[in-house]
């Protein structure tokens, strides 16, 4: 295979990965970091313009670029984040120099591992790949030795290898569901051949599979019932790792979701994927709203939030449709930029305050107004408020919708508001009233969040119309 | 020619209900004297009254207002355009259009607006007993008295006095329920907003259930003569108002000749003296009630005038 | 496929591998329950060579070799270690009798067994036979780690569960990268056994659980 | 072209935001922000008035930002027209008045960015013409008003109401995007125009009646949606609180009748019955509850309740005439609600800037701490007075215009048809003239405790007159009051082109008609003319007072007040506003408010405080807000024992959720 942008793609955060474990010294290995995942952004965009032809292990569809430039993007703003937060953390001794080059190098194994289950054309690479990103955020969450870190990591290892298992099983049941067709060997779990014949596949393995798949990856996406990991690997990580965690990790276990549901869609006797990711989606989406009203810490009452979209877009993508399609791949990458977005605000703010409990911060846009404001302006974001992004994908999912399913929008509906009042129930407290804690400037790098915030902005009243284009591709090839 | 002549009718009425409504005031205390085996005032009196109060001058409080000052002139102006507006022996005066039967009583109702702010402004106890039963009062006549409207109005398919008063006049009203609702109402609200007996005692002060004087203790001179002159113009609306409204017969039409005229001075004076005789009649006949029966006696009015206009909505002929 | 013979052996193989895991469900005491489990992997193993014989699929004895050497005798013998170092007492704590649990896992059988024989004939009965066995051993490696308190049992049971889903990708013919899926598992389990020892995890997961953290953080209300 | 006029205007509006943020540091920011917003503004009100009246095109503009496949549809025609007229005349006078009432404000920054903000999406809300702009300028307005509403938000109770104002606005959102999800059908056809080509059957098309009433109803703040409004509005510093109160109710007007007149096409026969039912219990429930208030922003803001409830008459008794096909009737109950929402968003406007100066000058909004104001801030009191007068529907003024159109529109009614209006028509009727009557009290409350008796504390009694700018804007608004009362024509014959465009049908034409009197229906039915009225009144006014004076005596002493010879030097034996309302509360209170007063008199001999205490319950927000919030956090609670399970428990309930799937599919056919 010669070098094309998709082995750089691979390739740039491999090698750093092995630099960064090899350097001392923060400073310059925070600097390579930034540098390395902007070259990786760069060759994701370089994509766009030649498309290289996929190969048995990998392919470029326009389904996945649009996730792997996603990915880069957010993978490229949060070094940045994070270069200015582990110098924090390094005055403030939570992390010790040797800690901080296993932390960037483990971070480009991350970015790797991501870019490698959204290129891998194999479903068992793509397998392989996600257990690896899981591990390697296990080895992040645990990074502060905590007793609580580990208490999360050590959660979120258990429930993610049983994940992983049954997320294997699937694999294994579709291998056996194309051989019969395609024959023995490595074709037989190459998409680009899968999808070719999937009609003529054993409909009843391909249900089993599915059944496994969506509870495999789904405890990666976090949908409940099989979210537990995810709000305390939040609430414990690093904040940028929460950043990569809600903003990428989650996207890629949803993009395999969503591969084999193209696979099942293709099939036409196999069961419609449809009304299982819909039912997963409202019961997240609902579960979750209800949930934020009781948290104290403002890292896991993102988390949650993050549950609560996760669950909407799984849902736009059961309900299928062009509209709902476009829908729910806008709000994904909306979700992305203001989740990080609001997850770097939130790193800054408990670096600023020393704590991530709610009760303890208050007044933030008296004591630091840039954070205090970007917060609130973030949380509006998340919360579906125009003229921001999110309200657009919202708009589209319940309008599209209540048309044709007027209870499954209503019930989408009551979990959309149930959610905002949670949301800013707390956003009151840690935003206004008279400032409580230390009020010290934070030293923070605002660059990423606000240039987060204002692609949302802008996308909430205008998408460049090849960006729509884009989307409408994959909306059709999704089906 | 005509223009003149209807400017001068005009004109005429508003003089004689300015110069007639204390001479009913008069007659009506002459009566109820009367009844009481009184010899009582001269009918003259209340002119005398008001003259000497005008002669007098004005004992101001510290803490009144220039909107103190304003008031009797705005109400005296409101109450007396009001009173010249409604027919007493000439229907379809010159600029009864401009204001129909509810533009009237929303008239009055500014009119009673300053008359309770009058009562807040000096800020003592006593004015302010006076407006808020007032107003409260108030609050259930005026929906009563709308829909008293709203009756005739629909029989007549107007709300034009003149109107009503020809259509009823011309008999294709005939005799309905919803009048015979609608009257008692009338009279009940009439009562109310002439402060008279059994709402209110137009002849007390010092009662804990007064409500029009406490409202006007503080005035004196030129003020009060303004105060006492546009009530006594009001209960002279309102004999009118009744008298126009349900015995519309003998007041001369438009394009009547000076003769239809003179008949209809004539049976206004009558219908004037029988209003003023029936209400002291009544006066004596009945003892006050408390302030807080008031509600219930208006509320009884509030009902007849729903029903009457639900009689009429349900059934155009009852 | 060959003839009867080898489906019979395979099926014998894949049957008797269900049978250990009840066997597993039975176990009261954790070193019984590890004897059974190094007897869960050789039955694995042997079931994996023979496959790799039936397939002649020389790369699968690496993962039958793996299964015989790591799993049935490495693993045990750590655990062995562990609990006697942490003096981890020797009963098993279960959520639920025995006697129900086995209920249990007998519908969980008769489930899976429903489910893939669901699957059209036309899949190679061998496969599908297969199959129906590795998703019955998946489910009670899973019913085993919800039904038991210990730490080292739910290890187990994971480890089982494990064993089900190599025999499945075993019993998938030509299926490519089962070695390394087989070697990345090892590699996760014992990720998990350095973790309780680590961890000093005694009794079971939930002495190192997120209860601890949340009483700590106040948000149990 | 003139829309895009407009939206030049809208976007030199949004451009104030940042610039806003950027001065914020420099004294001047305050001027600059409420001056050019007061340009802006004035040039929209003044380039909308044109249109309506016809001297400018109603056009079109369609721009490739919002929904990508559709672009963002902006329009004028004569409805857009006439409410933009009231919006941007509203906020031309708030920034007019905030020019001086600004420089008090202590944290600016919280207010300047926004206010412009505000303006520029109560504008867009009215101009857009495709759902999705539509609901985002809506939502917009919703989210800048929250901002504004909490701009003091060390307050506890400012961020409480934000948050119910937010929490309600978002449930009106997503009820209008519902509504516009059933109207476009599913095919993301979200342009206004497709929506009314294509008419819902008619059972959908009260499902979309029904979210109308509850996303529009619920901002206008509609009986029992109305629990947002009177935390919010008085919250807010007092030039938003007129925006909020006087031109954003408004707005929610508009989006009903853009929705339920224009886009949703025939009214279905009930529909009218349902608006009237709501329009008469919240013009009746919302002046009970202003009654009972003595805050004096509170107060106003459910009288604005009360107001929407009398516009929701209007337009109820518009739609049943439309079922029964008399444009004639329909053109005159319409016309009446909209120039209610015109005189209506004046005299609240200026009714709330006066609150705002007696704020300024006392620092209080609790009328029992006011009294006398009259006597330190006479021009004020005079502006005030003017705003009770008119909102109290009484001649000469235009509150009194707008409501006497509205009973002609009632005395109309008996010829239609339908039975179950012949019963509610008279109920609401009498509803209507009940809360008329009762707000003519309530003002007599506010203003005479707040500016007529004795100061009753320091504050009061040291009060200064407040700024020029802020008495311009109330004159201005008080003069626009008395015009619109004696001139009702005019206006009634511009708003002509807007009930053609919507019931088929204008009100005959005013203009041409002898001493300018207005004549709805025909001569001998019945007209009214304010002009006349007011002449005769000031006439007949003056006439007495130049006599008296110079026939009789003119002289005048001053002495204490006598009150029947026991006057008290304590201001604290004025009537309070309490007492004041307490035969009203006897009267109404015990039903609705459940209104008990409990009296301590101690023993004789002892010398402790006799105190007097009343308890009112609102039991709509005990019945309806109270419980949602308490089963949310029920759920909560409920679903919060999730997050302390153990790893097993967790392990269980995958396991389960693998169980019930592989069940479904060995059962699925």
């Amino acid at each position: 295979m010669n070098f094309d942008a998709l082995a750089g793609v691979l390739l740039i955060p491999a090698v750093a990965a092995a630099a960064l474990a090899a350097l001392p010294g923060y400073r310059i290995s925070a600097r390579l970091n930034v540098l390395a995942a902007l070259l990786t952004f760069a060759t994701a965009v370089s994509l766009f313009v030649v498309q290289p032809a996929s190969g048995p292990y990998l392919l470029v569809d326009d389904l996945n670029k649009v996730f792997i430039v996603l990915t880069t993007f957010v993978g490229f703003t949060t070094t940045i984040f994070s270069a200015s937060y582990i110098g924090h953390e390094i005055e403030a001794g939570r992390l010790t120099p040797s800690f901080v080059r296993f932390y960037h190098a483990m971070y480009q194994v991350l970015m790797f591992a991501m870019n490698l289950a959204l290129v891998a054309n194999n479903i068992g690479l793509m397998w392989v790949a996600i257990e690896l990103a899981t591990l390697t955020t296990v080895l992040m969450v645990g990074i502060y030795r905590t007793h609580e870190a580990l208490e999360a990591a050590w959660k979120y290892f258990i429930l993610g290898s049983v994940g992983i298992g049954l997320a294997l099983f699937g694999t294994i049941l579709v291998y056996m569901a194309a051989q019969p067709v395609i024959g023995e060997g490595l074709n037989a779990m190459v998409w680009t051949v899968l999808v070719t014949k999937a009609a003529q596949f054993d409909p009843a393995l391909l249900d089993v599979a599915f059944v496994f798949l969506l509870l495999g990856y789904g405890t990666k996406v976090g949908l409940a019932p099989l979210h537990a990991w995810l709000p305390d690997a939040h609430a414990e990580g690093p904040t940028p790792i929460s950043a990569v965690l809600s903003g990428l990790l989650l996207n890629v276990a949803l993009y395999a979701l969503l591969r084999f549901k193209m696979l099942l869609a293709l099939n036409p006797s196999a069961l419609a994927p449809g009304p299982l990711m819909v039912t997963l989606g409202l019961i997240s989406c609902l579960f979750a709203a209800f949930m934020l009203y009781r948290r104290r810490d403002i890292k896991r009452m993102f988390a949650y939030s993050s549950i609560e979209h996760m669950g909407i877009i799984v849902f736009a993508f059961g309900m299928g449709g062009a509209l709902a399609n476009f829908a729910g791949l806008l709000h994904m990458t909306m979700h992305s930029l203001t989740k990080s977005a609001i997850f770097y605000a939130v790193g800054h703010i408990s670096q600023v305050k020393g704590t991530q409990k709610i009760a303890d911060m208050g007044g933030l846009t008296v004591s630091n107004p840039v954070l205090g404001w970007g917060l609130v302006l973030g949380v509006a974001a998340i919360a579906g408020l125009p003229p921001l992004g999110i309200f657009m994908s919202e708009f589209l999912v319940v309008s599209s919708t209540f048309a044709r399913e007027p209870w499954l929008a209503t019930v989408l509906v009551i979990g959309i508001l149930v959610g905002l009042g949670g949301l800013f129930l707390r956003l009151n407290a840690i935003a206004f009233g008279e400032p409580r804690g230390p009020a010290a400037p934070a030293q923070a790098s605002y660059v990423p969040m606000f240039a987060h915030l204002a692609i949302v902005a802008t996308a909430g009243v205008y998408l460049p119309p090849a960006l729509v284009t884009g989307f409408e591709n994959v909306a059709r090839l999704l089906g | 020619m005509a223009v003149t002549r209807d400017l001068a009718l005009q004109f005429a009425q508003m003089l004689v209900v300015l110069l007639l409504s204390p001479l009913l005031t008069g007659f009506v205390r002459k009566v109820k004297a009367r009844l009481l085996r009184r010899q009582g005032p001269p009918l003259l009196q209340p002119y005398r009254d008001l003259i000497r109060l005008l002669r007098k001058d004005v004992v101001l409080a510290e803490s009144a207002s220039w909107l103190f000052r304003a008031v009797p002139y705005i109400i005296f102006a409101a109450t007396w355009v009001a009173a010249s507006l409604v027919p007493t022996f000439r229907s379809g005066l010159m600029f009864s259009w401009s204001a129909d039967l509810i533009a009237i009583i929303a008239l009055l109702g500014s009119a009673r607006f300053f008359l309770a702010l009058a009562g807040l402004d000096v800020g003592t106890s006593f004015g302010g007993i006076g407006s808020s039963r007032e107003v409260m009062i108030a609050s259930l006549a005026e929906p009563a008295m709308l829909m008293i409207v709203f009756t005739l109005a629909l029989v007549a398919g107007s709300t034009q006095l003149s109107t009503i008063a020809a259509y009823i006049v011309s008999g294709a009203a005939g005799l309905r329920v919803s009048f015979g609702l609608a009257l008692p109402a009338l009279f009940i609200v009439a009562i109310a907003e002439n402060a008279r007996i059994p709402v209110d005692n137009p002849a007390t002060h010092l009662e804990l259930t007064m409500v029009h004087e406490a409202m006007v203790l503080e005035y004196s001179g030129r003020h009060l003569a303004l105060i006492d002159l546009s009530s006594e113009l009001k209960l002279l609306l309102y004999v009118s108002l009744i008298a126009c409204l349900f015995a519309p017969w003998g007041i001369a039409a438009p394009e009547a000749d000076a003769q239809a005229l003179a008949l209809g001075v004539v049976s206004y004076f009558g219908k004037l003296a029988l209003g003023g005789a029936l209400l002291a009649l009544f006066e004596t006949a009945i003892a006050k009630m408390r302030v807080f029966r008031v509600p219930a006696f208006l509320g009884a009015a509030l009902m007849l005038g729903l029903l009457a206009t639900l009689l009429l909505f349900v059934s155009g002929t009852l | 496929m060959r003839g009867n013979l080898t489906f019979d052996i395979a099926h014998l193989l894949a049957g008797s591998l269900v049978l250990v895991s009840f066997l597993q469900l039975y176990q009261a005491r954790l070193y019984a329950l590890l004897n059974i489990y190094a007897l869960h992997a050789l039955v694995l193993a042997a079931s994996v060579a023979w496959q790799a014989f039936v397939q002649g699929a020389p790369h699968l004895y690496v993962t039958a070799a793996i299964a015989l050497v790591f799993k049935a005798i490495v693993i045990p013998v750590v655990l062995h270690r562990i609990i006697v170092r942490l003096g981890i007492h020797r009963e098993i704590e279960t959520v639920v009798g025995v006697g129900p649990a086995m209920l249990a896992g007998m519908g969980l059988v008769a489930l899976s067994m429903v489910v893939m024989l669901r699957v059209t004939p036309g899949a190679d009965p061998l496969a599908r036979e297969d199959l129906a066995f590795a998703l019955s051993v998946v489910l009670l490696g899973l019913l085993m780690m919800v039904t038991r308190r210990n730490a080292v049992s739910q290890v187990v049971g994971f480890m089982s569960l494990e064993n089900g889903l190599v025999l499945a990708a075993t019993g998938a013919r030509g299926m490519p990268l089962v070695v390394e899926i087989s070697v990345a598992f090892s590699v996760l389990i014992a990720f998990i056994v350095i973790g309780i020892f680590l961890f000093r995890i005694r009794e079971r997961f939930d002495t190192v659980d997120v209860q601890a953290l949340d009483n700590f953080r106040g948000e149990r209300r | 072209m003139t829309v895009v006029y407009a939206l030049c205007g809208v976007a030199a509006l949004l451009a104030m935001a940042p610039a806003a943020i950027a001065l914020s540091a420099s004294a001047r920011s305050t001027a600059t922000v409420y001056g050019a917003s007061l340009i802006v503004t004035l040039t929209l009100a003044v380039i909308s008035l044109i249109c309506l009246l016809g001297y400018l095109p109603r056009s079109a503009v369609t721009l490739p930002l919002g929904l990508p496949w559709l672009g963002a549809h902006f329009r004028i025609d004569a409805l857009s027209a006439f409410f933009l007229v009231v919006v941007n005349l509203g906020g031309a006078s708030a920034s007019l008045f905030a020019l001086g009432y600004g420089r008090h404000e202590h944290s600016p920054q919280r207010v300047l960015p926004f206010y412009p903000a505000y303006l520029a999406a109560m504008n867009l809300v009215v101009l857009a013409d495709d759902a999705f702009s539509f609901l985002v300028s809506w939502e917009f307005m919703s989210l800048t008003s929250w901002a504004l509403v909490i701009a003091h938000h060390r307050v506890a109770e400012n961020v409480r109401a934000g948050y119910v104002y937010l929490l309600m606005a978002g449930f009106g959102t997503l009820a209008l995007l519902l509504a516009f999800g059933l109207l476009a059908g599913g095919h993301g056809d979200y342009a206004f125009d497709a929506m009314r080509a294509a008419h819902p059957p008619m059972l959908l098309a009260g499902l979309v009646l029904a979210l109308a009433i509850a996303g529009a109803g619920s901002k206008s703040g509609v009986v029992p949606l109305h629990a947002w409004l009177p935390l919010a509005h008085p919250a807010a510093p007092s030039h938003v609180s007129a925006l909020m109160s006087g031109v954003m109710t408004k707005v929610a007007v508009y989006g009903f009748v853009r929705i339920v007149f224009d886009l949703l096409g025939p009214p279905d026969w009930w529909w009218g019955m349902v608006v009237l039912a709501i329009g008469g219990a919240t013009a009746a429930m919302g002046v009970l509850y202003a009654l009972m208030q003595h805050d004096l922003k509170r107060l106003l803001a459910y009288h604005t309740v009360e107001n929407i409830g009398i516009i929701y008459i209007g337009l109820g008794l518009a739609l049943a005439f439309r079922v029964h096909d008399m444009p004639l009737a329909a053109a005159l109950a319409f016309t009446a609600a909209l120039f209610h929402v015109f005189n209506h968003s004046i005299f609240k406007s200026l009714l709330f800037f006066g609150a705002g100066a007696v704020l300024n000058a006392t620092g209080e909004r609790d009328m029992e701490h006011l009294g006398g104001l009259i006597h330190r801030m006479p021009q004020t009191a005079f502006v005030f007075l003017v705003g009770c007068v008119a909102i109290s529907a009484l001649p000469p003024l235009n509150g009194f215009v707008s409501e006497w159109l509205t009973f002609q529109a009632i005395l109309l009614s008996p010829q239609i048809p339908a039975w179950g209006l012949k019963f509610l028509v008279p109920a609401v009727g009498a509803l209507l003239a009940l809360s008329a009557a009762l707000a003519a009290a309530c003002f007599v409350k506010a203003f005479g405790v707040s500016f007529l008796g004795r100061a009753r504390t320091p504050a009061a009694a040291h009060a200064q007159e407040t700024d020029g700018n802020s008495l311009a804007a109330m004159y201005f608004l008080a003069t626009l009051c008395l015009l619109a009362g004696i001139l009702p024509g005019i206006i009634l014959d511009a708003l002509a082109p807007v009930t053609q465009s919507l019931v088929g049908s204008g009100m005959p034409h005013q203009a041409g008609l002898q001493w300018l009197s207005v004549v709805p229906i025909a001569e001998g039915r019945s007209s009214y003319n304010g002009l006349l009225v007011f002449v005769f009144v000031v006439l007949s006014g003056s006439v007495a007072a130049i006599a008296i004076h110079r026939l009789a005596s003119g002289k005048l002493r001053r002495a204490p007040a006598w009150d029947c010879g026991y006057p008290d030097p304590s201001p604290a034996t004025q009537y309070t506003a309490s007492s004041f309302a307490q035969p009203i509360r006897r009267v109404y209170g015990a039903s609705i408010f459940r209104a008990r007063e409990i009296g301590e008199m101690p023993p004789p001999g002892s010398l402790a405080a006799a105190r007097l205490t009343v308890e009112l319950r609102d039991l709509i927000w005990e019945g309806a807000y109270a419980r949602i919030a308490g089963f949310v956090g029920f759920a909560a609670d409920r679903l919060n024992v999730l997050q302390f399970l153990t790893i097993r428990r967790y392990l269980t309930l995958v396991f389960t959720a693998l169980v019930l799937l592989l069940l479904v599919l060995a059962i699925w056919p």
